[in-house]
């Protein structure tokens, strides 16, 4: 219950001759657009002047990071791809060519068009393969030019590893364990689905 | 005028009544077709007919034949539409026609008033009453005509009566043939009034002599009482209708209630 | 153009179908529509009679025309909505029966 | 022989040639008001605007400013779905755009140019027409602008659109009173309705801009503008807001294009029609070649210059206003017309009879004297009625009385 003392009377302000006619706004209005009629503009010329990106964490596109040897630093465990909540990761794995791994991604796609940025994928990676860059104009004329194949992947690492070195660039190789022949393509693709 | 050229005419006015009377809302939609296509030729034939009255004079005779027949269409479909809004546009058509008429005949302030004041402010207004009080097209009230029969009747035989004596004007006397320029010197004298062609007094002339200067010096030198008397009828109808509107009126006939959920976009009737 | 008829003519027929409008017509709207066209009809008499007489006194008679006109358009439009907001139809019969 | 005649009907043919230049230069004109309109509504808000559309590639990456915008926009326009819904009055929505487009092209027949050029042994008008009623032309031909509106909000059979045309009859109605008032003034003040004598009775010796000798009524005049054409703040009738986009919501492609630039066309009008009334058209003070008795052709281009600034000037001005002031309650609109223009207009109006009856309608000081004496005194009367500036106050409850000193504004 609301108490009559409670109860705050707000006046309305009793405008004078001058502004109610409208003139001293209107005076003061038109003094303040013609101010910033000629003020320094806050844009910028967009693809020829870019503006420096203020957080460095900026979850862009994704680029696939390559070890110390130039070789993909993916090994194909399908982490990524698991934990993406959207499904727009694609590996197909195959027997690795180098002694250090077991596998490596034959193939590796991603959907850009279908990706949230989320940034569960570069938290998953257990060798930092994958990562997301400060990359925002992400253009293209269709859609299939937005699906990422590994070259474009890897081209994006070669874009951006001086705008955006690679986080723990220690890691290069995966530890061989066990029998690398069990492994049946089967498996992989369970695990990809 | 010949005995021939009355004949057609009242012949051109009975396929006109013709016309109208079967183009009036109510009747069927072949009909209303007849009765435009009847009107259109009445109007064409008359339009032939003042062309042959007024052939040889000068080219102005073209023009009034086009307006003539653009305001006789458009008067026949202000009262035949179903539409009133198809209505109040076509009588800015005649009000432009008419308008034009005017400016042909050197009355140039008063064409442009009758656009100003008609077209520019009243017809708008008519317009705003119909949007306000019928927004949704055509309603039954227009569907059908009220005696359409008599109505064309008397309309068409008032016509006809006043042309009967069109035949007795002065115009065709034969003392106006012979000697035109004479006899309408002669009754600009009578008058009293300075001719078009010869202004006044010239230092009674602030705005020189054109059709609009003369007008206001004749308004406002003879006729200043009236033109008072004028202003006077203007504000006591604008007293008037602001008084007559501004009332809250008890409505006789209750507004419908709003339709249940599931009839919405049903028809729902009037009351 | 000196001749008289055709103006005379023009304006009778204006004026006859304005009449038939008004007397057939149910919508009070176009009743006075039709009205406005009989104005017409006389605006193009008198401006014809003015400059058949080579005078301006026709002009000026049309010039009070326009102002009742005007008045006339007020104040009939006035009723109607007033009419209208009383009975919710623009139909004249329903104002015919006379028991008030 | 034809070119005989073509000699003798030289004012004919040269009005032709004007009225084809004017046209096509006014319609180069309202493409471009778009973009200024896009361009100063970008800087007052500390953007940029559109600056990339230029002409192809044929200068590499140069980019023109963006001035090819135009001409992209119009293109998109044609090229766009043209939709006419299916429940709409076909003919009135069909009729509406074209009216308002038409209306707004005619009204430049009689607007002066550039006083008069010497072609030959012609002294010819730089103008398409010049009829006696020159004003009254204006007026009439600006009267008929609010069918488009009307037509266009009526025909679209949709609640939004059809607000948009009542209000716009009812305000276009409501403001061509003052206008008219305003306009009444300068004839009252130089006792002409020739366009081109209006022009000539602000340059002789002595005389002075009518902006100098009226400002009030100027003042009028641009205000009622604004309502005619129904820009900020009087755009009521497409308040995008409230209505959606009003009379226009319906309208797609080339209809909405028409209905866009007409509103642009109406302004260039207006913008002339003032420039005309109130600053001395063509000419500007003590500026050779600008003056009536300049008639070689080269200050026949130099004054159609200089108009066209002007009008370009007014039409900043239209722009400029519209990105700073907020648009006005309808209730505030119509009190505005009728409680403070008209009364205005009718003061203005009683003070030019008198200046005439004196017989000193051209003494610019004395003028300018009883236009400050009139400004104080609407100021005055203002002042004595009490504020009721919201209109909250005409149906609130009658508040409790204060019994003591509010405690706390935030309350427990």
């Amino acid at each position: 219950m609301i108490k009559d003392e409670d109860i705050v009377v707000v006046e309305e302000p009793q405008l004078s001759a001058a502004e109610r006619w409208y003139i001293p706004q209107i005076a003061d209005g038109m003094l303040v657009t013609l101010r910033h009629l000629f003020k320094k503009k806050l844009t910028v010329h967009y693809p020829e002047q870019k503006r420096d990106l203020v957080v460095g964490n900026y979850r862009g596109v994704h680029r696939l990071n390559r070890d110390d040897q130039g070789r993909v630093a993916c090994v194909a465990c399908f982490m990524c791809a698991t934990a993406c909540p959207v499904n727009c990761i694609h590996i197909e794995a195959d027997e690795a060519p180098w002694p250090d791994r077991e596998k490596y991604p034959a193939k590796f796609e991603i959907d850009e068009l279908r990706c949230i940025f989320c940034g569960m994928c570069e938290e998953a990676c257990p060798v930092d393969a994958i990562e997301l860059t400060p990359v925002h104009d992400l253009i293209s004329l269709s859609r299939e030019q937005m699906i990422f194949d590994k070259e474009k992947l890897l081209e994006m690492y070669d874009q951006t590893k001086n705008l955006k070195p690679r986080k723990n660039p220690q890691i290069t190789g995966y530890p061989a364990t066990g029998d690398r022949r069990e492994g049946k393509p089967a498996d992989n693709e369970e695990t990809a689905a | 005028m010949s005995s021939v050229t009355v004949a057609m005419l009242y012949m051109l006015f009975a396929l006109g009544g013709v016309a109208v009377y079967l183009a009036l809302p109510g009747g069927q939609r072949s009909a209303r077709i007849a009765g435009l296509i009847f009107g259109l030729s009445a109007i064409a034939g008359f339009a032939v007919l003042a062309a042959g009255h007024l052939f040889g004079e000068d080219v102005s005779a073209v023009y009034f034949c086009i307006l003539a027949a653009v305001a006789i269409f458009g008067a026949g479909k202000v009262i035949t539409h179903p539409k009133p809004v198809y209505s109040a546009l076509y009588f800015v058509l005649v009000v432009l026609a008419v308008a034009f008429l005017m400016v042909m005949q050197e009355a140039e302030f008063l064409g442009i008033a009758l656009i100003i004041v008609y077209a520019g402010a009243i017809l708008v207004t008519y317009v705003f009453v119909i949007m306000l009080a019928q927004q949704s097209g055509a309603s039954a009230v227009d569907g059908r005509a009220r005696e359409p029969l008599l109505a064309v009747l008397v309309g068409f035989v008032t016509m006809a009566a006043v042309v009967s004596q069109a035949g007795h004007l002065p115009g065709n006397s034969t003392a106006m043939v012979d000697a035109p320029d004479a006899a309408l010197a002669r009754l600009a004298v009578a008058d009293g009034i300075p001719a078009v062609d010869e202004p006044g007094e010239a230092d009674d002339e602030p705005l020189g002599g054109s059709n609009t200067a003369q007008v206001g010096f004749l308004l406002f030198s003879q006729y200043v009482v009236a033109l008072e008397i004028a202003g006077l009828l203007l504000l006591l109808a604008l007293i008037g209708a602001v008084a007559l509107v501004m009332k809250r009126v008890p409505r006789d006939v209750p507004v419908a209630p709003a339709p249940p959920l599931g009839e919405i976009g049903k028809e729902v009737p009037p009351f | 153009m000196d001749s008289l008829t055709p103006y005379v003519i023009l304006g009778a027929i204006l004026f006859a179908l304005g009449m038939v409008g008004f007397l057939s017509r149910r919508n009070l709207i176009v009743m006075f529509l039709s009205t406005e066209v009989m104005f017409q009809g006389v605006i193009v008499n008198l401006v014809a009679f003015g400059r058949f007489h080579q005078n301006l006194q026709g002009q000026a008679f049309a010039v009070f025309l326009l102002v009742i006109a005007a008045v006339e358009a007020g104040l009939a439009l006035g009723l109607v909505v007033l009419l209208y907001r009383r009975r919710n139809t623009l139909d004249a019969e329903a104002w015919s029966n006379m028991c008030g | 022989m034809i070119v005989e005649w073509v000699q003798g009907q030289a004012q004919l043919v040269f009005s032709c040639l004007l009225a084809l230049v004017v046209v096509g230069v006014m319609l180069l004109g309202v493409a471009y008001s778009i973009l200024a309109e896009r361009w100063i509504a970008a800087w007052v808000q500390d953007r940029r605007g559109p600056n990339r559309a230029g002409f192809f590639r044929l200068f590499g990456s140069f980019h023109f400013w963006g001035l090819g915008q135009p001409i992209a926009d119009g293109g998109k326009f044609f090229l766009k779905e043209d939709i006419i819904p299916d429940n709409v009055d076909k003919p009135l929505f069909i009729l509406g755009p074209a009216t308002i487009f038409i209306v707004a092209l005619v009204g430049f027949a009689v607007i002066p140019w550039g006083g008069q050029v010497q072609i030959g042994d012609a002294l010819l008008n730089v103008q398409v027409a010049n009829p006696d009623i020159g004003l009254l032309y204006v007026l009439g031909v600006g009267s008929l602008g609010v069918y488009g509106v009307v037509l266009g909000g009526y025909a679209s059979n949709n609640k939004y659109s059809f607000f948009g045309g009542i209000r716009a009859t009812a305000q276009m109605l409501s403001y061509e009173i003052p206008m008219g008032l305003a306009i009444l003034v300068v004839v009252l003040a130089t006792g002409q309705l020739r366009l081109e004598e209006i022009v000539l009775s602000q340059m002789g010796d002595g005389d002075v801009w009518n902006v100098v000798r009226h400002p009030l009524a100027c003042f009028l005049l641009v205000v009622t503008l604004f309502a005619e054409t129904s820009r900020t703040p009087f755009d009521m009738p497409e308040a995008e807001q409230e209505l959606v986009g009003g009379f226009h919501t319906e309208y797609s492609s080339m209809k909405f294009a028409l209905f866009f630039l007409a509103e642009y066309a109406h302004m260039i009008t207006g913008s002339a029609f003032l420039m005309v009334l109130f600053f001395g058209g063509w000419h500007i003070p003590f500026v050779p070649g600008l003056q009536p008795g300049d008639t070689a052709w080269w200050a026949m281009l130099l004054k159609m210059l200089v108009m066209a600034g002007k009008i370009a000037l007014m039409m900043v001005f239209y722009i400029w206003v519209r990105w700073t002031l907020p648009r006005l309650r309808f209730d505030q609109l119509m009190r505005l017309a009728w409680k403070g223009l008209v009364p205005l207009g009718l003061g203005l109006i009683a003070f030019a009879l008198g200046m005439l009856y004196i017989g000193k309608p051209q003494a610019w000081v004395w003028t300018l004297v009883g236009n400050v004496v009139i400004l104080a005194t609407m100021l005055g009367i203002t002042a004595l009625i009490p504020s009721r500036v919201t209109g909250r106050q005409y149906d609130m409850p009658e508040l409790p009385p204060r019994t003591s000193a509010p405690a706390s504004i935030g309350g427990p």
